[in-house]
């Protein structure tokens, strides 16, 4: 496994939390990873960019380029980042924020109400981020849930455990749900297919 | 009090911070500054659960001052900082330099000159660490690539420091710090720990700079009966200020040989692939990153190349450049700076072989792509 | 106990450098008797100093010594008494290493409140340097860099470093010994920053361009020209003008530094505190 | 402890013979102990060190000692004990 | 004249870097609502700073401007005024900037009297890097370098500057922003060194960190702590404990530095004085 | 008002500042440290005659700060130091180079590191010169070997600071600043003083960072109704903070190219007998006294010597020790420090002549004979 | 001049229609405005830039424009010449 | 012309001021001069020294080795300095100060009672150095007098010009009369050698 993940969205919005968890998390699962970040007061409010790779082997080079999986919770953010995903790649939106994507020509884009969850069934906006870090692992398999829960446990402010929990696992849930209408929608592709073929 | 053994996710501020903790650190003092502020952060917590002490002071200079303070009252002492507060504390470092008094001095390279890009990447310190203060002064400047090897490093550089008696420059970059990689705490048997040597004589017949055979003179903590004099200004075997020839030229020759004595022993170089290598890469810090994919690239594409990786800067490692330059074709030089070890590369390879050198100034790291892109070129 | 002052000094490294009248020994002295009078343990005694005629005292003395960079002294003492609170930490230095290149390390070790003895110096010009005006030098005096005399003010040290925050801050005069090692000996005894401003005499320079031609005429200046804080109290304003008030010009309780420290390491060991986040 | 700093130190126990000695070695001749002693005990020739002249005249008040620049001076008190007069001198309080 | 405060912005720079609800822009306001009030012509105004989050206001501002190195705006500022003295010389500056790392050049320019108005824009912390403690946090608050409280105490800056030798001293707060634009207006008209300190909060590092959600929630503190000078004067010492002091603190009649110095240009010019060795 | 033209006997330090008087210096701000002080004590006198201004700051940082303030009010502007206060002024330094304010920062050197002997000689800061402050800043050096040397060296160093707005160090050392001279002062009509380029557009068409084809953007004065920014953050065209790539990349390149252009113009170097020689002697400050007679007595001795006497340090003439590699079989480099230029030499000689270094490092200048003996063992 | 500042400025001659002029590219909403204007002409509406939703309410009492941290309020006066209440609010001499 | 002349003795006897003048006289004479001195605080009461080399042509390296002429007023200056003296070279000893003289083989040792004259005839004992100067000027011939006299006058604190132009003339003087003796003593040898020979 060598895979590059870049989540991206606004200060404020908590993803350079996320990616610190998602790297832990692989830390859990026994493998090499590296997390870097945008940082300063220049980002204050600004955009916030959180980048990890997670790989079976040693890493080289820390810096994503063009990224596996693409994380976009802000218009801008989708803007900048969106297309800098490999063929084959991931891009997750959060449609709550971001109304138009790109053209992002051989990835596939899976968009997601993640802040609205947030929102509505965990009741806290700023849990956005860990209903989007249970998407990035149930849709592309980042790490493995048990490593994923302990890092949130253990990198979440004390007391707020269980809320963030509990958003990881709606955005976990949602992936599945997604992943399941994707099946079924594959399925019924593959059925259209040898209609067609007939 | 080294934190647990095992594997974690950590920062590479925050590395830095636990490693000296293993390392034995006991007394900081700092001035906050990005993007090295973290380590001051960490240490405020740390230390006092070891019994150690953290002190903000009002400026760098008084930091750099502090913490040479409280290692001659026997404490394992480190400051850390960026470019401004690094120009600010070069006087303080040669006078550690001077004193022989072991320190540790983290600097995270941010772009300057001046203010710069606080929050963004460079190496444009490099040269300044070594020759930052006034007058000579050997000295030894580490600087690490990735998170574990900063935990692993700056238990190097408290283990030379306290050896040897000088003050150690430790050099990081602003990726570097501020990036999370996974490390394998070692457990605190594992990890080896150097003290300062102590005199073995009674304070009657203690000569607080006569060195032994390893020209490091024996240390005494103030406060425990040894009543010496340290100063600034020349001193001889007893510590007391000398202007006579003989006395200021031994001490200036002596401490550059003890730098002399102590080169193998504090020179860490990682060569990867050099033997065969047609093109060289020399590389450090984040740099070093970036060449090692550039490398293996270069190699996947049929170039012979190789990576010397220099974790220590200075004393500068002249053999592996020099025999390097004996049997590649060229030595590239990456750096973010404007061209400043290459210069060093330049004069160990003294014309054997190529030496171009690689820039990149814009507040970005230098990727494997420019890199190898300059190995085929040369 | 009472030892004579070559006790406390490194005799063979006597006579010192400092010209012939120079006010500095006497000052020099008056710090010993008041390390004398309080007992204390040589090897429990450091000395810091900085850079210039005055901060070369600790040469002489049989402590455990250290001369630093130009005013910087009271921050390297700050890492000594860090580690060791239990020494006592003694700095000298000069008007121009403590209020000029050092003012900001004075004035915060005040606010700190660290248990710091600090005895200044103060000739009114730079010595070591060959009498270059120093912020302690008065209004229209001559110095090599003043050759139109000086047109700034002094500091009131004194004022200063207690409207910083210092524990204790007195005035003597290299005249006025016996005080002088009074007040030093409190100052030494005091638990927190304290700061004892020693009015002295250099012939050399300060008196050889402001026509006081020996150390005895400005011995006698000293004498005439300083008033207890008791004498000032009586003393009209006008009278004060010219005049620099001698004693104990300030002192209060309030926690040391390093105490306070102290219970920070046991909060921490106790698991007390210390959020990342708090 | 702080008694001993109101009192000023006694030196007691050692000859009483020589009220003043002055260290010659130490001495950079500067007057200040002849122009400030109150009883014209010291003279200083000129180019030269101090010299306790009238060491009969001298009332050990010690103000000699403690204005000598060069740490050059010791006083011995008198044999009494605790009957150091130092502190008394016009330095003492002024 | 009364010109809206856009006038002296440099509008295309805004909005600015500040964090909502930031104290900085109030005291901003109030500078500029002062310097508007005097009547100053914009090119005859030179505003410098030093680091941090206060000292990025100059390059919102339509004037001469010099945003310098962390502490130093006083130092920059000072061969400012000697070149031209004419000008309207002011220094913007923040906590850690004027007291911590520029103390020295705080308290020697207060000294000198030179005539350069000084504001501070007081919010307890290094904003910019994150919120370490400052020389003026309060004792027992909690900063990312004090995260089992802070054992240091602050300084009374309007005591310290005053006994440093400031021709004007003087503190407001954001809250109390027309009253802090009258205290800089009378700041800026000084002929001598002159100081405010502005009590202003960082929502972001400071109010997070100590239990003070919003910036709404620190004005109001601002309000309940905020103590008139006469106000104080009447009130039991009990009572102010925790409270601070708004309004002049301290006013008084020095000659400015670069008027002192013109005098001896002209003396020099007319040949009088300056002996090598006077 | 530069002094009476005519020969007059001068101390090195004197030279210093009438020779800057001479330039046009207007402001000065120091504090005092040894061997320096002349320089201060004689403007102190000199200045206010000239309608000048002459300050004693608290300290050197503060001095640095306040000649930069000075400068961008429109006066040229100096400060002057030794080693330990050159230590502390490091980070001005750098401001005043990233933002392309004119000064002048005299270092007279003497025994090093930390204090050291204040009052003997040393050339010990060489490289500090050049690398002292944090990220790349390229910066001329200049360094006189005599006192008439220094009276017309000094003019250059205001001049090459005002046309190319760049700090210019100026290098000296406690023999050349102690040793009295004579100076034939010239006529003032006879002394080339340059002034900064200044804005030919209005106030609203200014662009304070914008640079014309020498790389030298035109500097308003303040208060001349150029309402501008500066700022030590790296900054654009405008003159206002950026972390934008390619603006940070443009900054820091372009002050790098303008050190290029400007370096034919600030490079001063005199060859003596160097077209035929056998053995090179490289030198700077007094030790190029020495050589220079070392050089004779070689001669006279038939062997072929020749002496590159250098008076500009940085940029490093590295045209002039390349071409003399080429010819010559060995080049010697004299320093009273532990050898410190004979690494650029080493450099620039790439393996094309041995470079032999000789250091001197007991407070005693290194003597002609001691420089013969190299010539003839190499 | 000093006159002025004891006088506070008084920005005359524009339009009065609407009293309270928020510049929304400059407003962060951080509610300060809102939660001091004694009269509650302002509010702010989640997430979004504050809004002087009952200017007829407004006295001019110019308090918001002080308060406002990103100058982005700007309180136009009554047009009567020197009418301009500032100062009077219950910040000015607090 | 080429000489080096060495002036040493102890701090305060004005050593360093007699040396600028000489070499200040130097350049009235129009000749090339260097001047260099022994500084700072260390020599506070200590050694001092001051040192001059006059040349006709541009000197290179301006220390001065062996001297071609020492002046010594201190005994510690004699011993050290002395015989750092070329062959043919002048030692001029002040004899107040100066009770032995080392061997300085080759080089003529002139004793004069220069404090002593400073002290009775000028009436002020800091006027050694003029004396000495003169001295050294009417022995050596290193400067012109005239030179020297203007030398003196533009370098002494003001007020004191006549004085110490008077102890600059008695050194001179002097000189004279031992120039005088030694010639009458040279012709007396010679006068003795002749006789001898017949
Ligand atoms: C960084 C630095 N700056 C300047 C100096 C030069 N210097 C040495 S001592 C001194 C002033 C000493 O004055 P003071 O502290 O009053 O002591 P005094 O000699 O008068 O006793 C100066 C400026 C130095 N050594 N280091
Ligand atoms: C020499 C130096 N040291 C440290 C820093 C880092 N630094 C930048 S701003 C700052 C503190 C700012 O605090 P303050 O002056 O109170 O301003 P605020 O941000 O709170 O407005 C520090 C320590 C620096 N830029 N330069
Ligand atoms: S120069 Fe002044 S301060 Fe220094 S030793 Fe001499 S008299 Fe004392
Ligand atoms: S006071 Fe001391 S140094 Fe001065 S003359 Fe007397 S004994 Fe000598
Ligand atoms: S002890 Fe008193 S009386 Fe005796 S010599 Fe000294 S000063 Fe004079
Ligand atoms: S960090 Fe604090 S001081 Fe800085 S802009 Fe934000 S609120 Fe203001
Ligand atoms: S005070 Fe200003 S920034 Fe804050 S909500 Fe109101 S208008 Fe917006
Ligand atoms: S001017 Fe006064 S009343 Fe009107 S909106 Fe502002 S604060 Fe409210
Ligand atoms: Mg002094
Ligand atoms: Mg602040």
């Amino acid at each position: 496994m060598h895979k590059e993940i870049r989540l991206s969205g606004t200060g404020g919005q908590g993803l350079i939390l996320a990616g610190i968890i998602l790297a832990e998390a692989a830390v859990h699962d026994g493998r090499e990873v590296i997390e870097t970040q945008s940082y300063g007061p220049e980002a204050r409010g600004g955009a916030s960019r959180a980048e990890v790779i997670i790989a079976d082997e040693a890493i080289d080079y820390p810096k994503v380029g063009v990224a596996d999986v693409v994380l976009v919770m802000s218009q801008e953010a989708c803007n900048r980042y969106a297309a800098q995903v490999k063929p084959g790649g991931l891009v997750v939106v959060d449609e709550t924020n971001v109304k138009s994507v790109p053209d992002v020509a051989g990835a596939r884009v899976v968009r997601l109400p993640i802040t609205d969850i947030a929102r509505h069934e965990v009741g806290r906006q700023v849990t956005a981020n860990m209903v989007a870090l249970g998407a990035l692992v149930g849709i592309a398999g980042l790490a493995t849930p048990e490593a994923a829960e302990r890092a949130v446990r253990e990198r979440v402010p004390k007391g707020t455990e269980e809320l963030n929990l509990k958003a990881f696992r709606l955005g976990m849930e949602l992936a599945m749900e997604r992943a399941r209408e994707r099946a079924r929608e594959r399925a019924r592709e593959r059925v259209r297919e040898a209609s067609d073929a007939t | 009090m080294p934190s647990k053994a095992g594997a974690r996710l950590m920062q590479g501020n925050e590395a830095c911070a636990e490693g000296a903790m293993a390392a034995g650190l006991r007394f900081f003092a700092g001035y906050p500054i990005t993007p090295s502020t973290e380590i001051a952060e960490e240490l405020a917590l740390l230390l006092p659960k070891a019994g150690g002490k953290f002190i903000q002071m009002e400026d760098e200079i008084a930091s750099i001052s502090a913490i040479i303070g409280a290692s001659l009252a026997g404490a394992k002492a480190m400051t850390a900082t960026s470019g401004p507060g690094f120009s600010l504390k070069q006087e303080g470092i040669g006078f550690a330099s001077y004193t022989e008094v072991p320190c540790v001095i983290v600097n995270v390279q941010r772009v300057g000159p001046s203010t710069g890009v606080p929050t963004a990447p460079a190496q444009g310190d490099v040269m300044q660490a070594r020759w930052g203060t006034h007058g000579d002064h050997p000295i030894v400047v580490l600087c690490p690539s990735s998170v574990a090897e900063t935990f692993a490093l700056i238990i190097e550089a408290f283990n030379i420091s306290e050896r040897w008696r000088m003050p150690v420059v430790f050099l990081m970059d602003e990726v570097v710090a501020h990036m999370r990689e996974k490390v394998t705490v070692p457990d605190v048997s594992q990890i080896a720990v150097a003290e300062r040597p102590r005199p073995q004589v009674s304070p009657e017949q203690y000569l607080p700079y006569a060195a032994g055979e390893d020209l490091v003179p024996p240390m005494a903590d103030y406060g425990t009966g040894y009543r010496y004099h340290v100063t600034g200004l020349t001193h001889d075997q007893t510590g007391f200020p000398t202007t006579k020839r003989i006395e200021v030229d031994a001490l200036t020759r002596r401490l550059d040989a003890k730098m002399r004595m102590a080169a193998p022993h504090v020179t860490f170089v990682d060569e990867i692939l050099v033997d065969d290598a047609e093109v060289v890469v020399f590389a450090y810090g984040i740099t070093a990153r970036a060449a090692s994919r550039a490398v293996r690239d270069a190699r996947a594409q049929g170039l012979k190349a190789g990576l010397i990786k220099a974790k220590t800067l200075w004393p500068f490692p002249d053999e592996h450049v020099r025999k390097a330059a004996e049997r590649a074709r060229a030595i590239v030089v990456p750096e973010m700076n404007m061209g400043q070890l290459v210069r060093e590369v330049e004069r160990a390879a003294a014309g054997r072989a190529r030496v171009v050198g690689l820039s990149r100034v814009d507040a970005e790291p230098i990727t494997p792509d420019e890199i190898l892109a300059r190995l085929r070129e040369v | 106990m009472a030892m004579p002052v070559s006790y406390y000094l490194r005799t063979s490294k006597m006579p010192h450098i400092w010209c012939a009248g120079c006010g500095h020994g006497i000052v020099l002295g008056a710090v010993l008797r008041a390390i004398d009078s309080l007992g204390l343990d040589k090897d429990q005694v450091c000395v810091v100093s900085g850079i210039g005629c005055a901060s070369r005292a600790p040469g002489y003395l049989d402590f455990n010594t250290l001369h630093t960079t130009h005013g910087r002294a009271i921050a390297f003492a700050t890492g000594i008494k860090m580690v060791k609170p239990e020494m006592k930490v003694i700095v000298l230095t000069g008007d121009g290493d403590a209020a000029a290149i050092g003012g900001n390390h004075l004035i915060h070790a005040a606010r700190r409140n660290i248990g710091i003895a600090t005895v200044c110096f103060n000739n009114s010009i730079y010595g070591m340097t060959n009498g270059q005006y120093s912020p302690m030098t008065p209004t229209g005096s001559y110095a090599s860099t003043a050759p139109y005399g000086n047109i700034e003010e002094p500091f009131d040290l004194c004022d200063l470093v207690y409207a910083a925050g210092a524990s204790y801050v007195a005035r003597g005069s290299a005249y006025h010994a016996i005080l002088l090692w009074k007040l030093i000996a409190k100052a030494i005894a005091t638990d927190g920053f304290s700061f004892v401003e020693a009015i002295t005499q250099c012939p050399t320079y300060y008196g050889r361009r402001n026509k006081m031609r020996s150390a005895v005429e400005m011995l006698k200046w000293q004498k005439e020209h300083g008033v207890t804080v008791a004498g000032a109290a009586k003393m009209p304003a006008e009278d004060l003008a010219g005049k620099f008030r001698i004693g104990e010009l300030g002192a209060r309780t309030r926690p040391e530094y390093t105490r306070r420290y102290a219970a920070i390491i046991d909060a921490a060991q106790r698991g007390e505190g210390g959020e990342r986040d708090a | 402890m702080p008694g001993s700093i109101e009192a000023g130190p006694a030196i007691e126990g050692r000859p009483t013979d020589n009220p003043v000695e002055i260290n010659q070695k130490w001495c950079k001749g500067c007057d200040i102990c002849v122009a400030f002693c109150p009883k014209e005990v010291l003279t200083r020739p000129e180019g030269g060190k101090a010299q306790a002249a009238h060491p009969e005249k001298c009332t050990r008040c010690g103000l000699c000692e403690v204005l000598c620049p060069d740490l050059a001076i010791v006083v011995t008190p008198a044999a009494r004990k605790g009957a150091s007069p130092r502190g008394q001198g016009g330095v003492s309080d002024a």
